[in-house]
């Protein structure tokens, strides 16, 4: 597969996985990222040194996926919205055991089993920890068929680097969309950095143990900060984002993954009228880029947050700018998909100073607190 | 410039093929391109789409609510993409399986009996490259080359003859159109 | 001349959704007749699955409650413990009930809910596109065992109603098919017995239906059908498992 | 004619199972496409109107088979068919 | 069981139940829980109206919740951490059927297997939503034993009245200590308002359905739209707090469940020595309590966020205040119980403005972002 | 005099935090035994539950997972399949593997997966303090049954390895006992050959062990050890339940 | 005016009730009490232990870090928390089975023979009884009184002559600490 | 005197599985409390010193069935009980 090739998503993101050294795969079917387990399961059936098992559960696979990272794999899996809820239990040990591990979420429109259609509701389970207790997963958020295979890399890289689950989210749309890619060269695992800590048998060495239970309160606490030093670390090191036309902007869309591709088409169409808009889109929404939109908070006057759900990451963006400029929200969620030019008025109107936006549901929060302006 | 093509039939009428070597031309011609097409339940039921978005700048969204061209292959495509197609837009019809016009003034229509001509090359399969043939000589965004190497990239492995004959198919669908101009 | 097939009383107006030859749709009208004839439309509630089957709520014409994949069984115990006097059934295919929803059914099996099960063993994964469930035979090919399921790599098929069967809480447990009018009426029968049973208060009941999938078993209806007579039948036979008198 | 079918073309999907099952071979796939894009099932009086040429019993195992409760069968009634020896000797 | 007894917090929320309707209990064994269930199933069995089931597991007993919530009753569930991870997928489907149901989570220390201790690791899960897509749980966070009784009266009733799930989030101390507790009258079943929408069968009434899927992108959409607005309409109704010395209050404390008694330990013991601190308990978690402390951090220098996890609600803190007063945060998480002593020294170094306190962790927030002082 | 009698390698030093008669402990020994005894001490990873033997760890000097309640068969499955020339296995208490690992154990069963189980049936939930277990007998008093368990209310016990033994990739099953001398030595040679089922990459394998749970069960040692032979065995019958040769 | 007391011994010494009827004493005088048993993996092996603490005012934390006072039953409890004793607390040691006294200087020790009390009184499961009457003649944060009458509430439904029989005990503990003065 | 055991009193939990199993009744419960606070089971020749009211034959039952580990089992060897022999011809 040289030069580039036209791939859908789910695909792009399978061989990507296949070139980084991915040898496991555990997972269970779920609309709308199908394509990418019979990715998987098609190429590993041409290696012998590769796993792919489709697991009876959601459950059932994420902790296989413990277990093959337990032994040392590049391991993946993948599911969509309510495959991911059932998969918490099983992140959270992970994350305590400090295994690396990469999970897919394709988000489709929930609550509940709602439909196979893209939407972005689930960013504060991926962001705040849907699990229990506290851990934190690096989410990376691919808008491009390119950042796909990239940040698939990326994500294995990282997850053994920091020994923590990683998280790749992207939506139905990003799943099914055919576009151009170039992938790099393939890793051999054996190149791989070694891992000192796996289980593989006492042989030569005391015995190991892989653990999350500290019954002694003082070793949990030392474990929880722990995990906190790594995720400060992770914090100061990682966070990065697209900055499209912001540095003359008056006014900036922050949006991420589909939702962002599509804003930057409305930022794209009102510059030509003139307009000085701008567009932020956070890469890593775990860690978020606060500090650079903290900065550009300080001159802009106001930021339209447009997401593919009520509003989740909006709360991230004003805990970035605590008031120093208006932020207001504009969703469309249940796996409804803007058009450009919808962003594109709704974003003039707010440049006007508007009241409220035709369509979709809105919300604004000037610096004195929380207004609503009502909803679709 | 940028346009936005549907694709639109029966299951079986190779409706996906056509969107994806036309989307692998563009991609060999060094434009952005995106391909989408329907999935899950939509599927079911036997109906097939798919969206073709060819530009010259990064695709900003690769769904169309209001396509410049909708190619229709079958009578269920036509109603339920008529009313969708952009003023100015065209929409092309399989006039072998579809009597009768959208009723709107503000769009041209181009009828291609796809299934007579396949039929006359001794391959009803080529219908889907007659179409395409017949809808690109029309749009033009990508060259008749492009195309034809398309083909190819998208049956690499598949048999020699196979690719001819949807090459052929393809020139026999632009050639329909310069003939009935 | 008088009519003497049409339409159950239980099954709604709207045109199924399923695939041309859908056994899903045949069994649909059977649990139709069943719930007609033994006139207990106004106090049954169904629980479909997630699945090809999940509008069974747009086609039965009783009260419908949705479940999550997989735990209809759950949900069913729920309802039926609270209301103990009306009749509740799940709806369900082989991924829902033998895959995800294995320890919901065999439990609810083992306590004895008073729930009826019916459960559709097409031996794939009709509504997510044809992927391998738990039920496909060794050899089939799915989209996930592109080169078919080899046992050793991708496990053999379950064998659920038997397992049900060891249950001490289940009463009546069979197998059948609806290849055939013949097969079609002893799938009405089993289905019919399995609502007594409940009726009855004696405990859980479930028919495990060998059904066709053309569109992912790539096959023509007709060609479907006989597949399901020879090969499912090899592997599932067709035959009563438990019957508690 | 001793039974009679009606078939719903609108419902039918064209799944070939009654044309399969039908012992009399009363039933064919038309070529006429539905609006659903189906070929549906027709019964031979569609096609043969004349009645004595219609041999369907009325045995229902079309439909019985028909997947998508697109069949409704009618049979003769006793006195029906009464009627029509009567008619014969007449 | 009239006038004062004394209860533990586990049997206390169970009798409360009981006497608020409760008729079904469904659970799955898990410390530092298990005398709720337990107490539950003592008490049904002596009920021929009420229903407790020992489930398979938390998945099969959310998804009983589910069932017997469609049938109509006043039905609860509890777990705690790991268990209440697995309810995730369920949950996300009672809220988006609109389903009444009462959950409680009494906190273990986490991520993981963790421990049995006292813990508050899991406020982003109930915050914030732990499963997929846009909905929200009311969450009431008890601190005393009384309030354990009231607040579950409290749930079930809220419940009903907005068709959505509540919470009672815990910890392993409120849930074993025993306190003094009066309850209210037992309310009769009968008397609890009729549910129109409930199925029991479609006797004399067109037949309904109870679903969560919604192909049709734009009714999933409507359905986001109707519960933001629902969600929005509690947020405006419900939100509540308790606030203690925070009149002329230089510094408050901000401290929800047993991390808040024992900071209002430490307040009380600071006042003692003249300092000017206050305490702000959040009883609502969701909704928090934000135009309050909003308007509070108008006339107040900072805010020390007290809790026995890394850092959860102090973004919920952060959201409110928008810089307004200086925030900062000091932690125990694993299980460990701070002394009102430690907290006392904690605030009083705040308040004199040493940099960094001595044991647990903290960080603080100035106007200007973000800045770690390091952690134990 | 020489030493006929002394603790295993594959056992640390540090004493067990089980109760006193805890079944759990001479079960730890006998597997420590078989491993010493098959030499496979280096190349051996053991999955412990959730569950009183959470901490086996602190006991088996081999390497050692943790797992999520009741998923030690899928954390296992995980292993395995990484490093299959490894020998897994998992120890899982009653609760673990035959309520909330139901599904987890039945499938890797079906799968075949080459994993040797452990199942500690001590009909009671140890660790959390003693509710009723799906194991618990009719009648058996628990804190979640403090009238006694009522199989019309409560459900029936399960016979988890009946129901393994109807998968079509289990190998070994049987179902022993640690009451006695002799059962504790017919339990080490059932844990040999479970073992060894994977040595020979033949399948999956488990032992079902009767085990005394003194405190929960409220009896002294001996009484438990009574109980089981007498109560326990009628409902679990110690016998060979498969062995595929 | 606030104190912690922590109980601690094997289970079966009745441990918790002696704690369970403090704080029952505690809340009928209307004052502020919280009862902390320890739970979960902390009691395998036998050992029990709970923290009252009585107080006029809202108690913040049932936990106690350093008690006033602390009751030992067995030998391990008092090793346990014979570090944890506050400066001028109380450490009440059942001498039976507690031979030794803890290293410190800065704490007052009581020791009650309360198994041999027990026996005396022909009733050797009393000896929680006992202590806590002992204990609390010392501490006396709440009246006597109370604690007879919270022994009726905790034994509730139980038969008289028990009843009667813990009261004496409460009353011989006591006694034994007077007349030892 | 064919066998004797040692009982590692601070391992031991005083369950008493070794007494009862014990066919030579050799093993008891003694009135001691270990440091974790059990009663230990005790070997005879704790309380009979003398080597001949030993019955112990080592059989091993005891820490077959000891839960704890707390058991070592030694047995006399040929050569050993030959010298015995010896000694009482002598
Ligand atoms: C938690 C969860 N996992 C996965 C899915 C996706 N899903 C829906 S139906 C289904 C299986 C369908 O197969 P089967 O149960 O055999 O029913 P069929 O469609 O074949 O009738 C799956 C995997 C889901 N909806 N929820
Ligand atoms: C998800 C989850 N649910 C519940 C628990 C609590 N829990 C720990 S062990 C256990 C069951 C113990 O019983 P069993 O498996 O029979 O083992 P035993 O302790 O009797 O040896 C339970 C319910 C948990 N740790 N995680
Ligand atoms: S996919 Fe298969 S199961 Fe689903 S509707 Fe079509 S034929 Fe029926
Ligand atoms: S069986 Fe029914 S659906 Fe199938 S062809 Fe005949 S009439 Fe049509
Ligand atoms: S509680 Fe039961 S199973 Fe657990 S250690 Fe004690 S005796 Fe063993
Ligand atoms: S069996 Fe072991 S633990 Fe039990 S009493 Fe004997 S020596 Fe002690």
């Amino acid at each position: 597969m040289a030069g580039k090739v036209l791939m859908r998503g789910t695909h792009v993101l399978g061989e990507a996985a296949v070139r980084a050294g991915c040898r496991a795969y555990f997972g269970y079917p779920i609309t709308p990222q199908n394509e990418l387990p019979e990715y998987m399961a098609a190429a590993f059936a041409k290696m012998d040194d590769a796993v792919f098992v489709q697991a009876e559960s959601e459950v059932a696979s994420i902790n296989m996926v413990m277990g093959a990272s337990i032994a040392g794999a590049r391991v993946m899996t993948s599911s969509s919205s309510p495959g991911i809820s059932l998969k918490q239990e099983g992140i959270s040990y992970i994350a305590a055991m400090e295994l690396p591990a990469v999970i897919v979420n394709m988000m489709r429109g929930g609550p509940g089993l709602g439909n196979i259609a893209p939407a972005q509701g689930d960013y504060f389970q991926a962001t705040k920890g849907g699990g229990h207790g506290d851990y934190r997963l690096i989410v990376l958020a691919p808008a491009y068929g390119q950042e796909i295979a990239d940040m698939t890399r990326q994500a294995f890289d990282l997850a053994d680097h920091y020994r923590t689950p990683v998280m790749i989210l992207g939506d139905g749309m990003m799943g099914q969309m055919m576009e151009p890619v170039e992938f790099p060269e393939p890793l051999a695992v054996k190149s791989l950095p070694r891992k000192d800590w796996i289980l593989d048998g006492a042989k030569g060495r005391p015995s190991r143990v892989i653990r999350s239970l500290w019954l002694d309160t003082a070793l949990e606490e030392e474990l929880n900060w722990r995990l906190a030093r790594k995720y400060e670390m992770i914090s100061r090191e990682l966070a990065d984002q697209e900055m499209y036309l912001v540095d003359d902007a008056e006014l900036i869309v922050v949006a991420y993954g589909t939702a962002a591709r599509i804003a930057k088409g409305g930022v794209h169409r009102l510059r030509e009228t003139g307009l000085k808009v701008g567009l932020f889109r956070p890469k890593t929404l775990w860690p978020f880029p606060s500090a650079r939109l903290a900065t550009l908070s300080r001159h802009i006057d106001q930021m339209v947050v447009f997401e593919m759900s009520t509003g989740q990451m909006v709360e991230d963006v004003r805990l970035a700018v605590e008031g120093r400029c208006e932020v207001s929200f504009y969703g469309r969620p249940g796996g409804v998909v803007a058009t450009p030019e919808e962003i594109a008025r709704v974003l003039s109107s707010a440049y006007h100073r508007k009241a409220s936006f035709e369509g979709g549901g809105s919300r604004s929060w000037q610096a004195q607190g929380y207004t609503n302006l009502g909803s679709a | 410039m940028s346009l936005k093509i549907v694709f639109s039939g029966f299951g079986g009428q190779g409706v996906l093929m056509m969107g994806y070597v036309l989307a692998v031309a563009g991609m060999n011609e060094d434009k952005h391109v995106t391909f989408l097409p329907a999935y899950g339940a939509e599927v079911r039921g036997g109906t097939a789409n798919c969206t073709v978005v060819v530009s010259d700048e990064e695709i900003a969204s690769p769904i169309a609510s209001s396509p410049e061209f909708v190619v229709a292959m079958n009578h269920p495509s036509m109603i339920k993409y008529q009313n969708m197609v952009k003023t100015g837009g065209t929409m092309f019809l399989n006039s072998d399986l579809i009597s009768g016009a959208p009723p709107r003034e503000d769009i041209k229509v181009v009828r291609v009996p796809a299934n007579s001509l396949a039929h006359e090359m001794g391959n009803d399969r080529a219908l889907n490259m007659i179409m395409l043939g017949a809808v690109m000589s029309t749009v033009g965004i990508v060259s008749e080359k492009a195309l034809a190497q398309a083909v190819e990239t998208v049956l690499e492995g598949k048999k020699k003859s196979l690719v001819e004959i949807n090459q052929k198919a393809l020139a026999k669908g632009s050639q329909y159109i310069s003939s009935s101009r | 001349m008088k009519k003497v097939f049409s339409r159950p009383e239980s099954l709604k107006e709207t045109p199924f959704h399923y695939c041309p030859g859908c056994g899903h749709s045949i069994i649909h009208r059977l649990v139709a007749e069943v719930i007609d004839e033994l006139g207990i439309r106004e106090r049954t509630i169904g629980v479909p699955p997630a699945g090809c089957a999940v509008l069974a709520y747009n086609y039965f014409d009783v009260d419908m409650a949705e479940a999550p994949h997989g735990r209809a069984a759950a949900v069913a115990t729920g309802i039926k413990r609270m209301l103990p006097d009306r009749i509740v059934f799940t709806y369900q295919g082989d991924g829902d009930i033998a895959a995800i929803g294995t320890a919901e059914t065999i439990h609810a099996a083992s306590r004895g809910e008073r729930v009826t099960s019916i459960f559709v063993n097409n031996a794939i994964y009709g509504m997510t596109g044809g992927q391998m469930a738990p039920t496909t035979l060794p050899g089939q090919v799915t989209t996930t065992t592109p080169g078919g399921r080899a046992p050793l790599r991708d496990g053999n098929p379950i064998d659920l109603s038997e397992m049900l069967g060891v249950a001490a809480g289940s009463v009546y447990i069979e197998r059948t098919s609806v290849t055939s009018p013949k097969n079609i009426l002893k799938t009405k029968k089993a289905i019919k017995k399995a609502f007594t049973v409940q009726l009855e208060d004696r405990g859980f009941a479930l028919v495990e239906i060998l059904s066709p999938c053309p569109t992912n078993w790539k096959m023509t209806p007709v060609d479907a059908a006989r597949w399901v007579d020879e090969s499912m039948t090899k592997i599932f036979p067709l035959k009563v498992i438990k019957d508690v008198a | 004619m001793k039974g009679r079918i009606e078939i719903d073309e609108e419902r039918c999907k064209g799944c070939g199972l009654c044309v399969a099952v039908c012992p009399k071979k009363q039933i064919e796939i038309s070529d006429r496409l539905n609006t659903k894009g189906y070929y549906p099932a027709c019964f031979q009086e569609a096609m043969a109107p004349d009645p004595d040429k219609i041999e369907c019993t009325g045995c229902a195992l079309c439909a019985v088979c028909c997947p998508d409760v697109a069949i409704e069968v009618y049979r003769e009634t006793k006195d029906e068919s009464k009627d029509k020896d009567q008619e014969k000797e007449g």
